[in-house]
């Protein structure tokens, strides 16, 4: 399957359609952010020729829980618990390890109920991109706000919004998460980008990607807004994504405009620099400028953090190379004489 | 310190006095933390490796050093091994309760006590012997931390010497407990022995008890249930562990912890052929078994009364999207934190229906090591059948304390995994995951990874069709809630079935489950030595099958006996058999502390005299 | 758009043909998020103005925007307000629906449709009416967001025309709708003037079906059953309201947030005497309201399904530790994530026995939205009476539709705080927290502030004393444990007591809950009507007193009527009433809708041709 | 009350002992670091006066959960539920806004099963103070790693630790909370002074105080044993707590040595700088500081962050100045017209 087949230019290498990738129809609202992020899967998938078997997708509650609806219809889904996609995936991928696993969550769903799992899952570093799907407010119980909506914000139904916005790459990052971007739904090519090259990414890659309701919160005055966001972007880099098996362009740059990123499977990111000083790699840096921008109501994009000095989850606890729930039963129940052994200690 | 040879004579019995040989209990009181459950174990295992059935419980405080612990052994020639409310034998070494330990003691018992205790009063029915343990100490030239270890090494020369506990089976006992680290065994076993030889010189003894060899110890081991439950998950194929430690259910773990690494090693790769998760909290280590039992893994996780709670939301979302995985329960005492370190049957109800809407989970009910050791294999099989949660509800008497067993067998139940299908069944036969085509109530999956573009469903909580796409019509759900119910009535005779113990004319059944067996064994062996034959049926799952219909039905009386306030298995047996129910008495009782024979030989004579004719 | 006249004449009714008169019901299928909920609000309140009892349930999917929705209300002269299975009258303005929809409707039924919908076939036995929606809106210049609105307001026109339906009534409901904005009411009055004449001209009648004015609604309110238990809360002295959003239970905190600033702001300082605080999540919803009732407040949460399963540990703390706290569990179809916006009854025995353990808590049934808003007092005394969590289980289909009530009296029962003890009165007679000095099985308790020094408790989820000193003697948690059953059982008699309607020799008896009574009062009617008689008893909380025992007691059978899949509410009275268990049978059925009186009269005829003689 | 009693020396102005701060006698280990940070519970609030009854204590689960047992034994306490006093203590503040409260949490209960509420009580700026007794470890159940234990740290039962620590002062920092300290339960005199600086703070003041485990993470290569912290404590300043009632000592200082925090109760911290450029209202400055000092394994104790911009939650929600607990029925039910207003309303 390597090689095209001859059916022309409208299948990928993996010979399927760019249709094979679509889900059932959506049944969001129209014009919600989420469902252009759906279709920034359903293309990342069919360019990077992704086999339908070989992704998970997952999901929370929320509106944005239910897109993996909508897109990889021949990939196995769960939609889980309200806040808890992270332990569903981190079993799965355990289970699985060969497993590319792709979670959306909301808002609501990582930074309100699912704060601990968001959390503890950056820890772990189990190997999946977790797209976190964020407009401000609980979108399917119809707009209370979030634990990310803005400080003082004023929704006709919410009333004020008196807390400070938790920032989820600030709490990604301090949790130990090594690659850490946000971006806007409306920036199809920036999202497409970050998305494979998380889908490299040896680790959990948090894409942190602004989706507009536009039903409950698209008043400009809102960051989450589209207006907002198409007037305040404010991309760090222009991102190209390399895969391994493509040779890296050689462009003139000025010395100090272009840096790039390997990755562990060969492929690379390309980051023309926008913002000058601006380095990705390095920790400090990064949460400074996030705060900063969080002060500032700067509408930061792309690459924010990365780092791939730590193991994933699943080599962390050496699992063999097959998956475990494939495992034959003779590598699952160990022979007779173990368990003498045993008894015999016991005797 | 030099090896010492121990006297070679054991306590001569008083002249006169019958001796009473193998049929008593010691207890130990000491103060947490203090290591003293070396020596407790040495004691106890020198006595079964006489050939003794022996059996020891630990009760043991909410606390990590300083308060009150007793460790009970019970030695009986008989077998019985149900805890036993007081005991002859006390070994007071804990300051903070030798007044009232002494005070639980039956006349013509036995008191081995420090003689430093402060306000000790003389019992003239008692035995008195008191033990100079800061003399003996440092006569030995023990110090800091050794001092608390080998004050514990004291009272065991001392009861051998008293009781005549072989010397060389103390040092096996400990030999074993070491792990054939023979320099800690013989360290250990010089103090004993100097205590024995002291007390050879300084104690008469005044008291009848002692024990003697036996063969009735041969070919059996001595485990934890835990211990059991964690090897047989690693034998019923276990690929993904994920736990929260919780009192008591920790041990079970730190079980699969130890066994994994020497069994379940890939020795092509040397890697592992699983994965153990500690997670932040009990919702995700819930999550990460039905994360991996949907991927495909048998997963599981460990737990107590408060993980249940915290675990309901999955558990139903594991019941109504039908995914596998397996809870252990090791029972405590709840409510709430309730008594954490004491023993009880609380969670039958609470696991039983645990998620809300209209759930109903299978329960395994395990009442011996062995059958800890077996469902480690039963209990994976059936949550892969039965594409379910199932729980197992242990308890902390079993679980954490040491009981004699025959030696495990190779598991002979096959590793079953279920409706999966393949990728190329798939492909030729078409899918539609909830589909009930074998008119079981099972449906057919896939697991993710399958290599066709047609194995794929999305799994969910919410309402769905057959084909497994999202459905709010009323017809949709109800076919979809009474096949479930169909699958759960399935399960009735897949699960393992009751023990059934019959005497013929008995006057009347018996019904229980887990560990209160030990007690009502001992307690019909009484009951049918006063005339009163019994019939009894031990439960070993939930929902019940045919066998448990017909033996209330061959009964006037069925007394259900269980641990717990509320008599939750008597509820749901009356609930499962209405037009039997009245024939179905309650006997539910839970204070923390393992029933005893007494108990239940009270309570049914005292309800046979309201109930029976 | 100036405002217009409408046509004077209402339509003819064609000749020969017997009219249909306040006996019918309508049917609005939209897609959701257009906005049609006031055009169907105000067809119904517009009946309802005529003086004619009406009923409105939503039958709404999950989701925002575009999935179909279903309006359905019904119209009855004799005051019947359940669901019914099909409707005569539909408005199919909803393309993805509109043939099924079709077909639904019974022979001699009517539709009134767009004109544009594709593939709708005709149906001979049907009075059909297109509407030419495009023209119309095209007429009336609307453009944008505009014309989902006024869409929805075409219908109101054509429906009020066709079933003469007063327009100054409709222009009274936009006027309450709108809340006196009559800007907005003139605005909407135009769009359904103008369709109503172009109805008038365009349109000749061919159905049976009128309204005509009647003085049954006569100071009757038209209310959602959240509303009222909203504003139950605020004037049952709620202090801390938590929340978590779910549906369906944000509609009941939307009216608390929208009652106290209202009603409860202090008027000297012009600030809350209340705090509504939205918790990141149930757990901390619950946990925030145990805090708060612990320290004195009368605290509530509302929450469905999915929020119960979370709540349990903590719930099982409130009932142990003995803490005040209300929840109100807004039901919807479970298990798991189930149906969200569906209607059942499924929570029962999850909410009854919630907590691992042998938990047991306090259930309050609402089955009107004036119990609604009664039990927004009787809840918090109960919780601070009994010193417990206290479970308010209201359903979707009473919470979130639309009903008739009496005006709500000012509530009789006075605020009830318990057993809490001062300052002075600690000095004076001294104080443990658990000791039951009433023998009614309930402590007295102090709150954090009291100003002595011998008011202070440890509060705890473990073993305690009655002093509330920590314990782990088996002695004293049998103690607790028993005053706790003891304190259960006390409730028995003062929680509400059911409402039993009893006909002379009557064939059997009903028990049910909540929503169901509404089809089965119209049951029961139509069975008298055939000959049968029925007793009815609806129950209005658990545990049970003497009154249901007597009820049962007093019949050969009696029919257990839920929405759930396994009967809940029949286990627990079987489970209560052991002696009678065989005489109740269950009704139990879920599918997400509500009960109606065909399936309540079919089943019990069905049930009785088995079990009556 | 108010001025002291003739009994002499012994009693505060309240009237009372330091006896009658204490608490039952403690069941944890001897020398449990969890004890030490007890003891300077009961002295400052000896030394503040505060009546028993003003005060409330709550914890989660855990050995340093059950220490509200051990002090202040004639105040109000509430042991929760594990990882759960936040909300807890969330309710009873509203429900009484006038008590002081003190929760007392452990680092698996905050960090590990409490992460959640942690994060959004700092969110919500509940006027309390939040203790956090941090060993690295859970006591309770024997020693294995919580979520604070040091990334690649190696115990005999628990075995390597491969997960990078949560440091719960970022996490506090970032979350939105004004207060955040670290000390060391081997150095009272800086305990007790963050103690009464935090209950003069008018919202959630963290204290991350390490709080060695001698029974199971008391070795010295363990940073939260006694051995590292005796060694290696490295506070930023020299911290004095000034009530409002006491004048400011003036003394002379270097410029740039001294500085002064002003409380809105009136009270004052004075922080003599250990470490010049070290200033605690600034919020990056802080965050910098301790991604720092992790990296570099330091251990910095001190005031690491303050700010009272924000409202604490009572304020926010225009509580009545009264207790809402005690309210008498009048303010709690409203008047009969009222209801007539809304049934006329919905006539
Ligand atoms: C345990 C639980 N609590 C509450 C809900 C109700 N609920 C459904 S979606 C949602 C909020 C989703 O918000 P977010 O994650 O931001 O997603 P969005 O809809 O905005 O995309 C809530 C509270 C639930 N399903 N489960
Ligand atoms: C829901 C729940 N899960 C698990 C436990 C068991 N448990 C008791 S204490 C504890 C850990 C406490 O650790 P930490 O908060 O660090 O306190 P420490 O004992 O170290 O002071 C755990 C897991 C519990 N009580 N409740
Ligand atoms: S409500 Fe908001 S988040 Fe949900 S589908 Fe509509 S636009 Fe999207
Ligand atoms: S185990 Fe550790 S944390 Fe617990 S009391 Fe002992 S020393 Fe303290
Ligand atoms: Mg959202
Ligand atoms: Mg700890």
């Amino acid at each position: 399957m390597a090689n095209r087949p001859a059916r022309g230019p409208k299948v990928n290498a993996a010979g399927l359609s760019k249709a094979d990738y679509n889900g059932r129809p959506t049944t969001l609202c129209k014009g919600c952010g989420h469902n252009s992020i759906s279709s920034q899967i359903i293309t990342t998938c069919y360019e990077l020729s992704i086999k339908p078997w070989d992704i998970i997708k997952l999901s929370g509650i929320g509106c944005s829980s239910k897109s993996p609806a909508y897109f990889l219809g021949q990939s196995h889904g769960f939609n889980a618990l309200h806040g808890r996609m992270p332990s569903v995936g981190t079993g799965a991928l355990m289970a699985n390890r060969q497993l590319l696993a792709v979670g959306v969550s909301g808002d609501g769903d990582s930074g309100s109920i699912g704060m601990g799992q968001f959390k503890h899952m950056m820890r772990r570093n189990v190997r999946m991109v977790y797209i976190v799907e964020n407009n401000g407010v609980y979108g399917l119980t119809k707009g209370q706000f979030s634990a990310t909506a803005d400080e003082g914000q004023f929704l006709k139904y919410a009333g004020k919004n008196e807390l400070p916005p938790i920032d989820l790459c600030i709490e990604a990052i301090v949790a130990g998460a090594g690659f850490v971007a946000r971006s806007f739904s409306g920036d199809a090519k920036q999202v497409r980008t970050l998305m494979k090259a998380a889908l490299s990414y040896n680790g959990t890659a948090l894409l942190d990607i602004i989706s507009p309701c536009v039903t409950f919160n698209n008043d400009e005055s809102s960051t989450k807004s589209y207006p907002f966001g198409k007037d305040n972007e404010l991309p760090l880099h222009d991102l190209t994504y390399v895969p391994s098996f493509e040779e890296i362009e050689a462009v003139e740059y000025e010395p100090g405009e272009m840096q790039n990123v390997d990755m562990h499977d060969g492929s690379t990111i390309q980051l023309r620099k926008l913002e000058e000083d601006y380095d990705p790699t390095d920790k400090m840096g990064a949460l400074h400028r996030l705060q900063w921008a969080e002060q500032k109501r700067e509408f930061i994009t792309g690459l924010i953090y990365y780092d791939d000095k730590r193991k994933p989850l699943d080599e962390v606890e050496m699992l063999v190379d097959e998956p475990l729930a494939t495992l034959p039963d003779e590598k699952i129940r160990p022979p007779k004489e173990k368990l003498d052994m045993i008894m015999n200690e016991l005797l | 310190m030099a090896i010492r040879e121990a006297a070679s004579q054991a306590a001569p019995l008083p002249e006169g006095v019958d001796p009473i040989v193998n049929d008593f209990s010691i207890v130990v009181a000491t103060a947490n933390g203090t290591g003293s459950q070396t020596a407790n174990l040495a004691i106890m295992r020198a006595i079964f490796k006489m050939g003794i059935p022996v059996n020891g419980k630990n009760i043991f405080p909410s606390n990590i050093q300083g308060l009150p612990t007793w460790y009970h052994i019970r030695v009986s020639g008989d077998g019985y091994v149900a805890r036993r409310a007081n005991s002859e034998v006390l070994v007071a070494f804990n300051e903070a309760t030798a007044i009232e330990d002494l005070q639980n003691l039956p006349s013509g018992g036995v008191c081995i006590y420090r003689d430093d205790l402060k306000g000790l009063p003389n019992r003239e029915d008692v035995s008195m012997y008191p033990v100079p343990v800061v003399k003996l100490l440092k006569e030995i030239g023990a110090k800091g931390q050794f001092r608390d270890r080998y004050t514990n090494m004291l009272y065991v020369g001392v009861v051998a010497y008293l009781l005549n506990i072989d010397l060389e089976k103390v040092d096996l006992a400990l030999d074993i407990h070491f792990k054939r680290r023979r320099k800690l065994v013989d360290m250990n076993m010089d103090v004993i022995k100097l205590c024995y030889n002291w007390a050879a010189e300084n104690l008469t003894k005044t008291d009848p008890f002692v024990v003697e060899p036996l063969d009735k110890t041969e070919g059996k081991i001595l485990m934890t249930g835990n211990d059991a439950a964690g090897l047989g998950t690693v034998f019923g194929g276990l690929t993904v562990c994920t736990w929260y430690p919780i009192t008591p259910s920790t041990s079970m773990i730190d079980a699969v912890n130890a066994y994994l690494p020497r069994m379940r090693v890939d020795e092509e790769s040397g890697k592992a052929t699983y994965a153990v998760v500690q997670a932040e909290d009990e919702l995700a280590a819930i999550g990460m078994v039905l994360g991996a039992g949907w991927a495909g893994a048998r997963s599981m996780t460990a737990t107590s009364g408060p993980g249940i709670s915290l675990m309901s939301e999955f558990v139903g979302l594991g019941y109504f999207a039908e995914i596998p995985g397996v809870i252990w329960n090791i029972q405590r005492v709840g409510p709430s934190t309730g008594l954490p370190t004491r023993t009880g049957q609380g969670d039958i109800i609470p696991a039983y229906y645990c998620g809300h809407g209209d759930t109903k989970n299978i329960l395994l009910l395990p009442g011996t090591i062995h059958e800890c050791f077996q469902m480690g294999t039963t209990s994976f099989n059936l949550a892969e059948q039965f594409q379910t949660v199932v729980f197992v509800l242990s308890d902390l008497d079993l679980g954490m304390n040491t009981w004699m067993s025959e030696v495990f067998d190779y598991p002979e139940e096959p590793i079953n995994r279920g409706k999966v299908l393949t990728a190329e069944e798939v492909e030729e036969k078409g899918f539609a995951r909830y589909k009930d085509l074998d008119g079981d109530g099972i449906g057919y999956r896939t697991l993710p990874g399958t290599k066709s573009t047609k194995a794929a469903y999305f799994t969910r909580g919410t309402g769905r069709n057959s084909a497994a796409v999202y459905s709010e019509r009323a017809e949709d759900w109800l076919e979809t809630m009474d096949r479930l119910m169909r699958k759960f009535d399935t399960a009735r005779e897949a699960v393992p079935a009751p023990i059934v113990e019959e005497m013929d004319d008995s006057s009347y059944g018996i019904i229980s489950f887990g560990t209160t067996m030990y007690a009502i064994e001992e307690a019909r062996d009484r009951l049918a030595a006063e005339g009163t034959k019994t019939s009894f049926m031990r439960l070993r799952a939930l929902p019940i099958g045919q066998a448990v219909r017909d033996f209330v039905a061959k009964h006037d009386r069925v007394y259900v006996i269980e641990m717990n306030r509320d008599g939750q298995m008597h509820t749901i047996l009356r609930d499962e058999m209405p037009e039997m129910n009245m024939k179905m008495i309650s006997i539910a009782h839970q204070d923390g502390m393992p029933l005893t024979a007494r108990y239940v030989v009270d309570r049914l004579n005292e309800l046979e005299a309201q109930h029976g004719k």
